[in-house]
């Protein structure tokens, strides 16, 4: 049976169909999580795509984070679902305090869309069953806030614990340690700024995204830990 | 009752003229009161009413069997099969983004999405042809960088790509930019909803941001036109709108949800004139009348007046019609969306348009809402060319100093600072996007989302200093440039949108200007056989006294049939044959009207280059039909700057040098006569494919190879790619990193 | 000398504020049912050397003026702190 | 009682803070010789009904804490005016 893929969508979000089309190419089912509503039973993984929950006013996801729907991702997370933030998804997730840190504006205070080249550093995670580490992808970014920052310590804990996944090749956005995405402790909860959504066909120019997101769909255990 | 109005100043304030006045009185039979008069001056403003230039625009060429809708709605639509049709408009946003331009340009975007969605397409690209004043100039760096910014800022975050545009810098724009932007979307065929109220006794809703003090009339005078003795107080004054993106991203999916559900028999979006222009012209579209009730206006300030809130410009508002019983679906989705709605007026039989106090209560206004839209004046002004034509055109345009190697450097500019802050991947349609020619989007089914195997080439394009030297021929060489940039991805062209950007209409050689750019653009439209589906004019650009140098811009869409693979593009790779389709310049008058001339050598007259507009046809469609098949490995059109800027962005692109035999004299390499393409073919297939363009009635020739990692002209000095890449990258990013000041 | 200087950038009166406008559309959500007129700005700290804290004053100020906000649509204060 | 309330969002020491550096990297060019250490962060000005003053700052104090600074990032001083 296909795999049921919850995507979120706040009122401001953009790329919610953009992934449901690459999921679906992929053979999973989607459905839309509104973000009023408290109940995601019957999805085997969720997805918060890109976009601008909210306007991102005052911070990116600061008013996205205290939407019902956020209740019950986080305690789908805490029960080991698997959840993936996609750009704006991922500034959810750090605010919502699913992941650690935050992201802040492009050192060059521009915002910024352009393919990258990534390093995958971790597969201890969701998106690792169809990867190596050292993998190199290109996938795009399309970000004003992909700047991450965290306290010396976390940055320490993350490395230690295998919990960045990705990093840039050539960093575009003064994220530190070059850091494009990261894990939770468990590897089920993981944030990344690069579209993976939009390297998923050869016309655009990609297709390096469909590995992240078939590790989704058609993945084995959830929990590859 | 005497025929003049008691008190002249009034009407004069508004900017009505006082036969425009006589005109208002016959129609009413009466005195206009003043918010009747205020409700006038807006619709009759020239930025409204067309009415300098519509005499003019008649004379585009409009219609073809695809043609769904054309001029005078919202957006032009066309029907592109398989029950898909596109919306396209352009608009332009000059004078706001003078002043503000962050916010000017991002009110711009969002009137244009507007424009879009009303038809019942969801926006999937806007473009961005933006014009500056030069980089040297501290406030016009603030203006390019706020309107770049401002542009980014909304469009990305209302979620439409921004997939292509153009950037240009010229002293004739110091003081007076020009923002234009254009949007299309895409709609299944029987989703197309007009702007029109019919069906006595339905309803209008009045969607989205509540009504402010903003732009109101966008007519400055209007709030210190008498209708208030206290001139100064700085609430009254109009003031300039701020985008709010997460509102209309809202107002468009609500508007979306209710067009596929079917709720609204019309719906039309708010710009210039606002709630005055969207009822009078609903209803008089739709052959009807309406009641409009002030007071049910969602307003955001205390104490509006009548003539405020129906003038008022505040941004993210749509007027949609409803049947009675639908209005609790449409509020109910409108609450889902957290949008704003107010039912504010009901359709009537009466063609009036009456504005009243309460839906029953006292009348304020009452005129045939016709004599507001249809009954504008028109005017037929004088026209001239300048005095000094002949002795302009007489001038030689290729003397200067010259030093090929640094003229080069200057005229090669990477624009991708500029779009690389612009979301322009969003939909997962773009197959080619800004950076390269035309951009190419996947044509996919709106409903369903399929693929259906074919693409849609966009472009626009405008050039200030061949339509300065000949604004006939100029515009129409503009429009073949819009057409090759989308066959260098594979597209024939469907349809034109344009933006008349001009100076002041009461200019005797502005006039000319204007009617000279329209039979020029209506002289290409006719040959490459795509109407003109929309458009804007813009006028009274002038700084001091001084006319912009005219500015046409256009937008052209086009059909690829049959997409498998990515088109070419631009880059060379290394073994192949370098082909030039299309004539050299006559040397004499080769440099008329080029970047060179303009900005190396420093005259801006002469003649334009020949111009062969048959055979630039006969080069669109085989080098679109090179593409589709995959018969080429890399392509270019060729515009400004000329062939010696072509070829560096061509080995810049593919990081790989070339050898081009000749082109080695700043007139050769610079000139920028139109028509051409530059085609890469394998060393081993050049015969064949020069036999392939003589039997397309094309001249053609191998002009270089590629291999190695200079650039090299003739007997020139070679050119390092890497530093060309270089000097290309480092234009835009050096002068805009330098900062700017707003005075 | 060196003076800590403090700027406040607001929007003018009249001039629309759609983050406060949407800040303020959260807040009930959260439970703070009781406030409202919610406007955003920005805040520029910066030193400056100058002879005395008049001086340093308006430096600041012209910047402002030409560079830091735009008066069209924003108030800016200057603070000398 | 309805009280204005002033709140800042600074970044926090030790935090980078792009916009303040990129404005600090143009000020040489436009004439600002003497200006350095420029740190841009938030205003937020809003009304707050309640019973006193020291109640006022305390939901606003609750409201930063919770919603308006990310505490990872910025400090927020909150001012009944
Ligand atoms: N303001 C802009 N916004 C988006 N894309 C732009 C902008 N300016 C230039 N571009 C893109 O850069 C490329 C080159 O532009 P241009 O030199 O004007 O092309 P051409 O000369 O072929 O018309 C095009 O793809 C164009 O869409
Ligand atoms: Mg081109």
């Amino acid at each position: 049976m296909s795999k049921v893929i919850g995507v979120v969508r706040f009122p401001g979000t953009n790329c919610e169909f953009d992934t449901i089309d690459a999921l679906q190419i992929l053979g999973a089912e989607t459905k839309i999580l509104w973000h009023g509503d408290r109940d995601i039973a019957n999805v085997d993984s969720v997805i918060i795509p890109g976009g601008f929950a909210h306007g991102d006013y005052l911070r990116c996801g600061a008013i996205a984070r205290f939407s019902p729907v956020m209740d019950a991702v986080k305690s789908f997370a805490k029960d080991g679902g698997p959840v993936l933030g996609i750009c704006n998804g991922f500034q959810v997730l750090t605010e919502a305090g699913l992941l650690p840190g935050a992201l802040q504006k492009n050192v060059g205070m521009k915002f910024l869309c352009s393919m990258q080249t990534l390093e995958f550093v971790s597969t201890s995670n969701i998106l690792g069953a169809n990867a190596l580490q050292g993998d190199s992808l290109r996938i795009p970014i399309n970000h004003f806030e992909g700047n991450y920052v965290c306290e010396e310590r976390v940055l320490k804990e993350l490395e230690e614990r295998n919990q960045i996944v990705f990093r840039y090749a050539e960093n575009p956005n003064g994220s530190i340690a070059d850091i494009a995405g990261i894990s939770n402790l468990e590897g089920n909860v993981v944030g990344m700024m690069p579209h993976p959504e939009r390297a998923t066909s050869p016309l655009l120019g990609s297709t390096d995204g469909i590995a992240l997101l078939n590790s989704l769909v058609g993945g084995s255990a959830a929990q590859s830990v | 009752m005497s025929t003049a109005p008691q008190d002249s100043s009034v009407h004069r304030a508004l900017g009505l003229s006082d036969d425009e006045y006589h005109q208002i009185y016959k129609l009413l039979e009466r005195h206009p009161n003043h918010l009747e008069l205020a409700m006038y001056s807006v619709m009759w403003s020239e930025h409204c009413s067309y009415k300098s230039s519509k005499i003019h625009l008649k004379r585009l060429p409009t219609e073809a069997p695809w043609v769904l809708v054309g001029p005078g709605e919202n957006a032009g639509v066309i029907d592109v099969g398989d029950n898909i049709a596109l919306a396209i408009r352009i608009e332009s946003h000059n004078h706001p983004s003078a002043i503000e331009p962050y916010q000017g340009a991002a009110t711009g975007v969002g009137g244009i999405l507007r424009d879009i969605f009303t038809m019942g397409a969801r926006p999937i690209a806007v473009m961005d042809p933006l014009r500056f004043g030069p980089l040297d100039d501290p406030r016009s760096r603030w203006i390019a960088e706020g309107v770049i910014s401002g542009v980014s800022g909304y469009g990305n975050s209302v979620g439409v790509p921004t997939v292509g545009g153009e950037v240009v810098f010229d002293e004739t724009y110091k003081g007076n930019p020009l923002v234009n932007v254009l949007a299309m979307g895409i709609l299944p065929v029987e989703r197309l909803v007009l702007g029109q109220a019919s069906g006595v006794d339905n309803l209008a809703i009045l969607l989205g941001a509540s009504t402010g003090r903003d732009g109101i009339g966008g007519v400055s005078v209007l709030a210190s036109a008498g209708f208030d003795e206290n001139v100064d107080d700085a609430d009254k004054r109009p003031s300039v709108q701020v985008g709010d993106p997460y509102e209309e991203k809202r107002l468009l999916e609500a508007c979306l949800e209710l067009l596929d559900e079917g709720l609204v028999t019309g719906i039309q979006d708010l710009g210039g004139a606002g709630i005055t222009c969207a009822t009078s012209e609903t209803a008089s579209r739709g052959g009807a009348g309406m009641d409009v009730d002030i007071s049910a206006i969602h307003s955001r300030e205390e104490g509006m007046e009548p003539f405020e809130l129906m003038t008022s410009e505040s941004q993210e508002r749509m007027l949609a019609i409803v049947e009675p019983h639908n209005v609790d679906r449409v509020l109910e989705i409108s609450r889902q969306w957290e949008v704003q709605a107010s039912v504010i007026g009901r359709v009537t039989g009466t063609g009036q348009l009456t504005i009243r106090n309460g839906l029953e209560g006292e009348t304020l206004a009452n005129v045939r809402a016709s004599t507001l839209h249809d009954d504008a004046p028109e005017y037929n002004r004088p026209l001239a060319p300048p005095p000094n034509l002949a002795e302009r055109r007489s001038q030689d345009a290729s003397q200067g100093p010259v030093d090929l190697q640094s003229d080069l450097i200057r005229l090669i500019c990477d624009p991708s600072w500029v779009y690389s802050q612009y979301d322009h991947q969003l939909f997962l349609n773009t197959v080619v996007g800004p950076g390269a020619d035309g951009t190419l989007l996947r044509l996919r089914d709106p409903k369903t989302g399929r693929e259906t195997g074919r693409g849609i080439g966009l472009s626009t394009d405008g050039n200030h200093r061949w339509c300065h030297v000949d604004p006939r021929l100029g515009t129409t060489m503009v429009v073949a440039e819009a057409v090759m940039n989308i066959a260098c991805v594979g597209a024939t062209p469907l349809a034109v949108v344009n933006c008349l950007n001009f100076g002041n209409p009461e200019h005797s050689e502005v006039m000319w200007q204007l009617s000279e750019a329209v039979d020029g653009m209506a002289a290409a439209c006719v040959a490459f056989d795509s109407p003109v589906v929309g458009g804007n004019v813009s006028l009274y650009n002038e700084t001091n006294g001084h006319d912009i140098a005219p500015t046409p811009v256009v937008g052209v869409v086009g059909m690829h049939p049959n997409l498998k693979n990515r088109p070419p593009g631009m880059a060379l790779s290394s073994g192949m044959a370098l082909v030039l389709l299309g004539n050299d310049a006559d040397l004499d008058t080769a440099m008329g009207g080029s970047r060179w001339a303009w900005e190396i050598g420093g005259c801006k007259d002469g003649r334009l280059p020949e111009f062969d507009l048959d055979q630039a046809v006969r080069t669109a469609s085989f080098v679109a039909s090179l593409v589709q098949e995959g018969h080429c490995r890399a392509v270019h059109d060729i515009g400004e700057g000329g062939i010696g800027v072509a070829v560096a962005e061509m080995a810049i692109a593919g990081r790989i040098g070339i050898r081009v035999f000749g082109y080695d004299d700043h007139v050769s390499m610079f000139n920028e006569s139109g028509g051409r393409v530059l085609v890469g073919i394998g060393l081993s297939e050049i015969d064949e494919f020069l036999e392939k363009a003589e039997s397309a009635r094309i001249p053609a020739r191998k002009i270089g190879e590629s291999g190695g990692s200079v650039v090299q002209f003739g007997e020139a000095e070679p050119m390092p790619v890497a530093s060309l890449e270089t000097a290309a990258r480092r234009q835009l990013r050096d002068a805009l990193g330098r900062g700017t000041v707003n005075s | 000398m060196r003076f800590e200087v403090k700027v406040e950038v607001v929007p003018r009166d009249g001039i629309a504020n759609p983050e406060g406008a949407t800040i303020e559309r959260a807040l009930p959500a959260l439970g703070f049912v009781n406030a409202g007129n919610v406007r955003v700005g920005k805040v520029i700290q910066l030193q400056v050397e100058a002879e005395s804290a008049e001086s340093a004053e308006r430096v600041v100020e012209d910047m402002c003026n030409r560079f830091l906000s735009n008066p069209v649509i924003e108030n800016a204060t200057v603070e000398v702190l």
